[in-house]
């Protein structure tokens, strides 16, 4: 007998948790002497008020895409990939080089150039996630602290890359030269525009979305149609089962952390490529850490995932807006993000013990 | 064998332990309904019933590990609240759990003070428990090591812990569920004296076992729990095992299975020199050699915990091991890369293994996805090179499930809303339908119904008459003496001899069990 | 109506985007105008926040940092009608006007004066980021110290090489430390919010510190020796006060056009003897004049005297 | 590297170290219970902006440091209802507390004070200042002499030298850093808390069915971790810093943790683990591009230093610790 029907688990309990966290986000800014209700017409105005909005929402939501479908790829095999952050760093350093030293002559067209950038980013993506999944697998490490160190170290790595090898010669700043022109990635605004839809010339939202928008399918078809995505999942809700069915744990947990990283890899393709269109430091922005709401709001679920993208993506482009048009500071985000963890991670129970009392109650009346 | 006090002597006292319209529900499952019971002091009282029966619950609510959700307790007449384990520690009780519980890397001596500290620091603590643990021990015959680690000890001596525990805390009431389970009949031996040592001392002592044998042996009354509700309390001199049976399943019970004489034909598992380190470097295999044939059944009895589970690992490819086991006259790969459950599956091993929990299910995959684990990679679950063919899956699992009367019929359903038994024949009707040609099973009807229980041995046997190999581990000798063609008994990772059922009787097995090799044994 | 978009460290650094802040307050005060402002969390949002500025209308968008330079020469094409201003950065484009200081001919000046002022020889230096920016602050500062004293020994350190060199006073405290326990006994702070812990430090363990970028004497009244001012906030109001009508090009704030110069005030009075004052003014002079030129570090990329 | 040298950095790590071993003993306590809390950056972070913002505003660091400890406790006692009351995962309670922390101590900050997130620098009795022991060698002794007291300890004795440049002139916040391992050990091996304490981290049916409460037992090591950890934000803003910048943890209650790691779950090897992390950054500090005779160390190795070397102990390649045996997993009644 399951205690709850399966849209209260998958529509019902995320949406209550949410709405605590939204109302306590709302007391945050009341309590810095804002008004909450102000706020959150700043925001959505400004992510969606405009196909501008539109183009920063959607651009942001694509990262999420990305490291949202890497954690809760990670999740189901449970694993809890907290490297997203560094992988997607490491990701973008793949694509930067493809774009910097992949000769143009090979990349005739930017579609060329995205299927290098995609083998490289996700190539190195992989890789970053692939010492931490080995040490999981083979010595017992917690990936949790690993994956966490081996965010440190990337930032330490691209740091050291990007003010010594990788640098623009007599520049000021730490970033590397600009990409090629070819490898640059249609807009929005261009892929619209033949369509005779007007997009706002300046938002960063590209191609890559369409590409997130195909690896939410991908990923989907992965996991719940393919073999390695049923070994996955089953070595996720018990390792001690799979082994009795000849899963092997080391290839799992290597296989789900590498196909982890190599999505948050991916994420380069937007932010690098796409929208810097050169190497910098922290392009990714967090992104890596949004990536864990993004897989407990979906439940682990690519469509969820989608869902749950878009709102962290009209978070992060309302949360900038905030901080232009108020005096609000764009950690107030960083503020909703903890608490739409703690609240639709930490403290789910809170929320699915009563709501399951209700209706087990419920259905005993039914019985009754 | 200790008898009841004098009649006269039970009237006037009151009941060390009387519980009145004692109710629990944990969800939608009630697992204790309505129940009263009353215990004299000084008598050994026996429980007993079916998995799940609530005997677990009605003890811990006893001990305030968990509150009723309705009902009374009077302790020695008074009427007592226990909210929690400290106040039934008050009360004079103590319980020894089925799993101990004691901090393994502990010494005996802190678990034993653990929570009756005398004051805020250790040391003075320590120095009474030591001398205090002493005396305790001469006088039940209770000898442990206090100095030493849990970790090192064997089962039987954290028994003796964890009554020491008990008594250590004054207690008079001492509860143990299912303590036999891990012990060698040996041990069993050793434990009952020391149970009817203390109640010659006067104290009261609650029993839950599922072995009728045990019943009849020690206690002076019992009582019968089935499905949440206590069916009848007896005085055992008044009862027998058959009757006790029939009141704890609630129809008459046919213990034995009707069989034909095996048709042994060619051997299909031979296994030779087998030896097997855990990962603690511990030896638990050291140097099994037997062999199955086709068309015959090999029981392997022993206590559990004497190497059968690393047997049956090693055997379905999750444990490596050093030795040779041939399938079919072929060897089969010991510790390199073929030496996984794939491809003993592929060899034509199929797996009933001992915890379906733990290893055959996936409790949160729905029934059809469990119906296909372990052999997910068949061609026949394919729909193309990438993708595997869900449809063809339910299909196949929607059959399986009729066929194997799984009830609730629906494959959609997940593995954990399924009781104990149905998830049995979900794990049975998987690796029987594959038609291997040797099929290894572990404790086939552990908490398992009687009902149940027949349908799956009948398919054992099935299987077998079909000409195929089966190798059954079992604790339960009553199991291994009606299935087994042939019997070999473990003992500490040794086979310590084999025996034709009608040639053996319990005591024997018991005996071999116990590590006592009888004449031409190894 | 004017915008500004201040730099990682945010404008209440003490420093450089404060002296901005200033400026951009002064003009509001002063002609009642109102302006557009944001703090920068990340390298991600500059472009961000340029487009979203322009969007608008908003005219001069004005620009603190020389990490803005890229995102400047990327944006400014697509809003030809909109004028920006980059203080520190560097761009092409034609809407562009680029404000240059020279923190050099300031950093000298502030070197001779901690030459004089030291009593052990020895002089540190502390920078932020490691760019060739602060490079520029830590040779001028050299060759000044040298001027004055040719034995003199300039220990110059480096916070961190990422944007949070620049918020790190915890890290500029151990580092004065270290260059105390080295025999310095004044330290230049050239590093943003972490010099807030230089200055800090200096003052708990009894030497002298020279502050950078706004007039920092009063952190640590007594016991900062001077500071070198980069008038970012003249350049920013002077760009507010021009509106739309801001030539581009570039703009040379050198002593000459007093950019950059030495703080006296109440403060550090008791610090700065006459002759130590005619001393440096005197040099000033003749860096106004020209007979004196102090080396620029990223005109070539090299500093004569001192060793990275 | 003279032997002065040596005793300076050596007394900078000690510094560094202090913030580490308030929170690895912090984490000491939360683990020893069963409970994992990668929430220590976080309570570093509210703490510190806690103690900067009280202390700066009443002018006593004393206050701050109350207030400071206080907003610890208050997310350790999130982590605990989280945790302990809802059986919540705990990594990802401790992530999103750190989330948390990062985000609304710049709000606060910023809402407070206007200054960019930060709060102003602290003066005066707003910070603890360094105290100077009897008989070391000290800015007095500088004045009375007449020379700089770099001079007169460069001309002390060595003995005098580790006195007064080492051991002497720290906060109150690093004396009571070191005794709190001595302290721990104490309550941890020598009580009857400890006792419990360390067997709800091992095996807590163990203390349920002995009759001790495993939730307040749980509680109460999350208040400990909760305190400690406060402390040692009071210390990162106005003992080594003064006043709070955003981020200013910067990593460190990630290092605790795997400085916990490294010392097996042990006070007085916290000490030896949390040093040997301070060392590293004071030498990276000292040293940013270290020369090893033609190869040249880049300054990001050595910042990157404590994060690879926390890899390599957690790959056992520095022995294998073991965890508390119950970390992690809320405890729910079975028998
Ligand atoms: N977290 C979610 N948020 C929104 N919609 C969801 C979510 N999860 C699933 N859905 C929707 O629910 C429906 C059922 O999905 P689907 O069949 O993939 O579920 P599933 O959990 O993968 O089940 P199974 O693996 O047992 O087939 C689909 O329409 C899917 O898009
Ligand atoms: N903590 C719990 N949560 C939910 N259900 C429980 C819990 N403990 C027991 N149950 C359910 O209550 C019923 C009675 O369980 P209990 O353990 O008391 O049985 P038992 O007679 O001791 O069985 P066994 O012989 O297997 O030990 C079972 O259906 C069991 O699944
Ligand atoms: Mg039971
Ligand atoms: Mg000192």
């Amino acid at each position: 007998m399951d205690k709850m029907p399966k849209w209260a688990d998958i529509a019902l309990i995320p949406f209550l948790n949410l709405l605590i966290a939204f109302v306590l986000s709302g007391l945050v800014i009341f309590a810095i002497g804002e008004n909450p209700f102000k706020a959150l017409m700043t925001m959505i105005d400004g992510a969606f008020g405009s196909t501008y909005g539109w183009g920063y929402t959607l651009y942001y939501t694509t990262n999420f895409i990305f490291t949202g479908l890497a954690v809760s790829i990670a999740f189901k095999a449970a694993m809890f990939n907290i490297g997203g952050e560094g992988q997607a760093m490491i990701g973008g350093l793949g694509v930067g080089l493809a774009c910097l030293f992949i000769p143009t002559a090979l990349m005739p067209h930017w579609s060329i150039a995205l299927v290098f950038a995609m083998i490289a980013g996700g190539l190195f993506g992989a890789g970053w996630a692939l010492i931490p999944a080995y040490l999981q697998a083979k010595r017992g490490s917690h990936v949790v602290i690993t994956t966490i160190m081996f965010n440190f170290i990337a930032t330490a790595l691209m740091g050291y890359l990007l003010i010594k090898p990788l640098k623009l010669k007599g520049a000021q700043e730490s970033a590397s030269a600009s990409f090629p022109d070819v490898t640059n990635l249609p807009t929005l605004h261009e892929i619209l525009a033949p369509l005779g839809i007007s997009f706002s010339k300046s938002a960063p939202a590209n191609v890559s979305l369409f590409v997130a928008l195909a690896m939410c399918v991908v990923v989907y078809l992965l996991m719940n149609r393919s073999r390695l995505g049923y070994e996955i999942r089953a070595f996720g809700e018990s390792p001690t089962a799979s082994v009795y069915a000849g899963i092997s744990p080391t290839k799992i947990i290597i296989v789900a952390m590498m196909l982890s990283g190599a999505i948050s890899g991916l994420l380069a393709i937007n932010a690098t490529m796409g929208q810097h269109e050169r190497l910098i430091l922290n392009a990714v922005e967090g992104a890596g850490f949004i990536g864990i709401a993004v897989a407990l709001m979906g439940r682990n679920h690519p469509f969820g995932v989608l869902l749950a993208a878009l709102l962290f993506g009209f978070l992060y482009q309302g949360g900038s807006e905030l901080s232009l048009w108020t005096k609000i500071p764009r950690e107030l985000i960083v503020v909703i993000q903890g608490l739409v963890i703690l609240f639709t991670g930490a403290l789910d129970n809170m929320v699915r013990m009563p709501v399951e009392r209700m209706f087990i109650a419920a259905a005993k009346r039914k019985d009754a | 064998m200790a008898g009841i006090k004098t009649e006269g002597q039970q009237a006037t006292v009151a009941p060390a332990i009387e519980l009145r319209g004692i109710s629990k529900a944990f969800g939608p499952v009630q697992a204790n309904k309505d129940i009263s019971i009353s215990v004299q002091p000084g008598t050994i009282h026996g429980i007993i019933g079916e998995n799940g029966a609530g005997k677990s619950t009605l003890m811990s609510i006893l001990y305030g590990f968990y509150k009723a959700d309705e009902g009374q307790i009077f302790i020695h007449g008074k009427e007592t609240q226990i909210p929690d384990s400290q106040a039934a520690i008050r009360a004079g009780i103590g319980m020894v759990f089925q799993h101990f519980k004691l901090v393994e890397n502990f010494s005996v001596l802190e678990n034993v003070i653990l929570g009756v500290e005398d004051g805020p620091m250790l040391r003075p603590s320590l120095a009474k428990a030591r001398k205090s643990l002493k005396s305790l021990a001469d006088e039940y015959e209770l000898h442990v090591d206090p100095e030493a680690l849990i970790e090192n000890l064997g089962v039987g001596t954290q028994q003796r812990v964890e009554i020491l525990k008990a008594l250590y805390r004054e207690a008079d009431i001492l509860i143990l569920d299912e303590p036999t389970g891990v012990l060698t009949p040996a041990e069993a031996d050793h434990l009952f004296r020391i149970l009817n040592g203390l109640r010659d001392q006067g104290k009261t002592i609650v029993l839950i076992t599922h072995k009728l044998r045990e019943i009849m042996e020690i206690t002076d009354t019992v009582s019968v729990m089935r499905r949440g509700q206590m069916t009848a309390t007896v005085k055992t001199k008044d009862t027998n095992p058959e009757e006790l049976a029939e009141l704890m399943v609630g129809r008459k019970v046919l213990l034995r299975v009707d069989k034909v004489p095996a048709q042994p034909g060619e051997k299909v598992l031979e296994v030779t020199d087998l030896h097997m380190v855990d990962d603690h470097g511990v030896e638990r295999l050291k140097g099994i050699n037997l062999n199955v044939r086709a068309g015959e059944i090999l029981g392997i009895a022993g206590v559990s915990g004497n190497g059968q589970t690393q047997l049956l690992e090693v055997l379905g490819g999750y444990a490596s091991a050093t030795g040779e086991i041939r399938i079919n006259d072929d060897p089969i790969d010991l510790t390199g890369k073929y030496s996984d459950g794939r491809s003993r599956r592929e060899r034509g091993i199929a797996h009933v293994p001992e915890d379906r929990q733990e290893h055959g299910l996936i409790m949160n995959f729905p029934a059809w996805q469990n119906m296909v684990f372990g052999y997910h990679h068949e061609p026949e679950y394919q729909k193309n090179k990438l993708l595997m063919d869900n449809a063809k899956m339910v299909e196949v699992a929607q059959d399986k499930m009729d066929r194997f009367d799984v009830r609730p019929p629906h494959p959609h359903l997940n593995a954990k809303s399924f009781s104990g038994g149905n998830q049995q024949k979900i794990v049975v009707a998987r690796e029987i339908e594959r038609n291997p040609d040797l099929l290894l099973v572990g404790q086939p009807t552990r908490g398992v119904d009687i009902g149940a229980i027949e349908f799956i041995h009948r398919q054992i046997i099935g299987l077998r008459d079909q000409g195929k190999a089966v190798l059954l581990v079992s604790v339960e000798l009553e199991e291994i003496l009606s299935l087994s063609d042939r019997i070999a008994v473990m003992f500490d990772g040794h086979i310590m001899g084999e025996r034709l059922p009608d040639q053996t009787d319990e005591r024997e097995l018991g005996l071999l069990m116990a590590g006592v090799t009888g004449e031409g044994d190894s | 109506e004017p915008a500004i978009i201040f730099d990682l460290g945010g404008k209440f650094d003490k420093s450089f985007n404060e002296a901005g802040f200033n400026g951009a307050e002064k003009w509001a005060k002063e002609t009642g105008g109102s302006y557009l402002e944001v703090e920068l969390q990340s390298e991600a949002q500059r472009e961000q926040a340029l487009r979203r500025f322009a969007e608008t209308g908003a005219n001069p968008v004005i620009t603190m940092g020389f990490a803005m330079s890229t995102p400047i020469s990327e944006v400014a094409p697509d809003y030809p009608d909109t004028t920006f201003v980059t203080i520190d950065g560097w761009s092409d484009a034609p809407n562009v006007l680029n404000v240059a200081f020279s923190e050099h001919e300031g950093s000298y000046l502030v070197g001779m004066m901690a030459a004089t002022a030291s009593k052990s020889g020895t002089v540190g230096f502390i920078g932020g980021m490691d760019i060739p920016l602060i490079r520029k602050f830590a040779c001028g500062y050299a060759e000044g110290v040298l001027a004055v004293n040719p034995d003199a020994t300039v220990i110059a350190n480096m916070t961190g090489t990422t944007p949070s060199a620049w918020n790190d006073p915890v890290k500029g405290g151990e580092l004065t430390k270290a260059q105390i326990s080295q025999g310095a006994d004044i330290v230049y702070a050239a590093a943003g919010g972490t010099g807030l812990g230089v200055l800090q430090t200096a003052a708990d363990e009894g030497i002298l510190s020279i502050g950078v970028d706004s007039n920092q004497n009063h952190l640590q009244s007594g016991k900062v020796l001077t500071s070198m001012l980069k008038r970012v906030d003249v350049a920013v109001y002077e760009a507010m006060t021009m509106g739309a009508d801001i030539k581009p090009g570039v703009q040379v704030m050198n002593l000459a056009a007093e950019g950059v110069g030495y703080a006296l005030d109440e403060h550090n009075a008791a610090l700065v003897s006459d002759e130590m004052k005619a001393a440096v003014d005197a040099a000033a002079a003749k860096i106004i004049s020209g007979e004196l030129v102090v080396h620029d570090y990223m005109s070539d990329d090299s500093c004569p005297v001192l060793d990275f | 590297m003279d032997f002065l040298t040596i005793i300076q950095i050596a007394d900078s790590a000690l510094r560094l170290a202090t913030p580490l071993l308030f929170a690895c003993l912090a984490g000491l306590f939360s683990e020893r219970a069963g409970i994992f809390d990668i929430g220590l950056e976080g309570k570093i972070l509210v703490s510190a902006f806690m103690a900067a913002a009280i202390a700066s505003v009443t002018g006593s660091a004393w206050i701050g440091l109350l207030c400071g400890v206080f907003a610890s406790i208050s997310f350790s006692a999130v982590h605990g209802v989280a945790s302990i009351t809802f059986r919540g995962n705990q990594l990802i309670s401790g992530v999103a507390l750190n989330f948390l922390a990062s985000g609304i101590t710049v709000l606060a900050a910023q809402a407070w004070f206007s200054q960019g997130g930060r709060t102003p620098p602290l003066m005066g009795a707003g910070r603890f200042l360094p105290i100077e022991l009897p008989f070391a060698l000290g800015r007095s002794d500088a004045e009375a002499a007449g020379v700089p007291l770099r001079v007169l300890i460069d001309q002390a004795n060595p003995i005098q030298q580790v006195y007064s440049e080492f051991i002497s002139g720290h906060t109150i916040l690093v004396y009571v850093a070191l005794l709190m391992v001595p302290l721990s050990w104490f309550v941890l091996f020598r009580t009857r808390f400890g006792l419990r304490l360390r067997a709800v981290g091992e095996n807590p049916a163990a203390v349920d069915t002995a009759g001790v409460s495993v939730i307040k037992l749980r509680y109460a090591s999350m208040a400990i971790a909760g305190t400690l950890c406060g402390l040692s934000g009071v210390y990162l803003a106005t003992g080594l810093g003064a006043g709070f910048i955003k981020e200013m943890s910067a990593g460190r209650g990630y290092i605790a943790l795997a400085a916990l790691i490294f010392a097996k779950w042990k006070p007085v090897p916290a000490l030896g683990a949390t040093f040997l992390f301070g060392l590293l950054e004071a030498i990276a500090n000292r040293y940013q591009n270290i020369d090893l005779g033609g190869i040249v160390i880049p300054v990001q190795f050595m910042q990157a230093l404590p994060y690879i070397l926390t890899v390599v102990i957690l790959a056992g390649f520095v022995g294998k610790s073991v965890a508390p045996k119950a970390g992690g997993q809320p405890y729910v009644k079975e028998r």
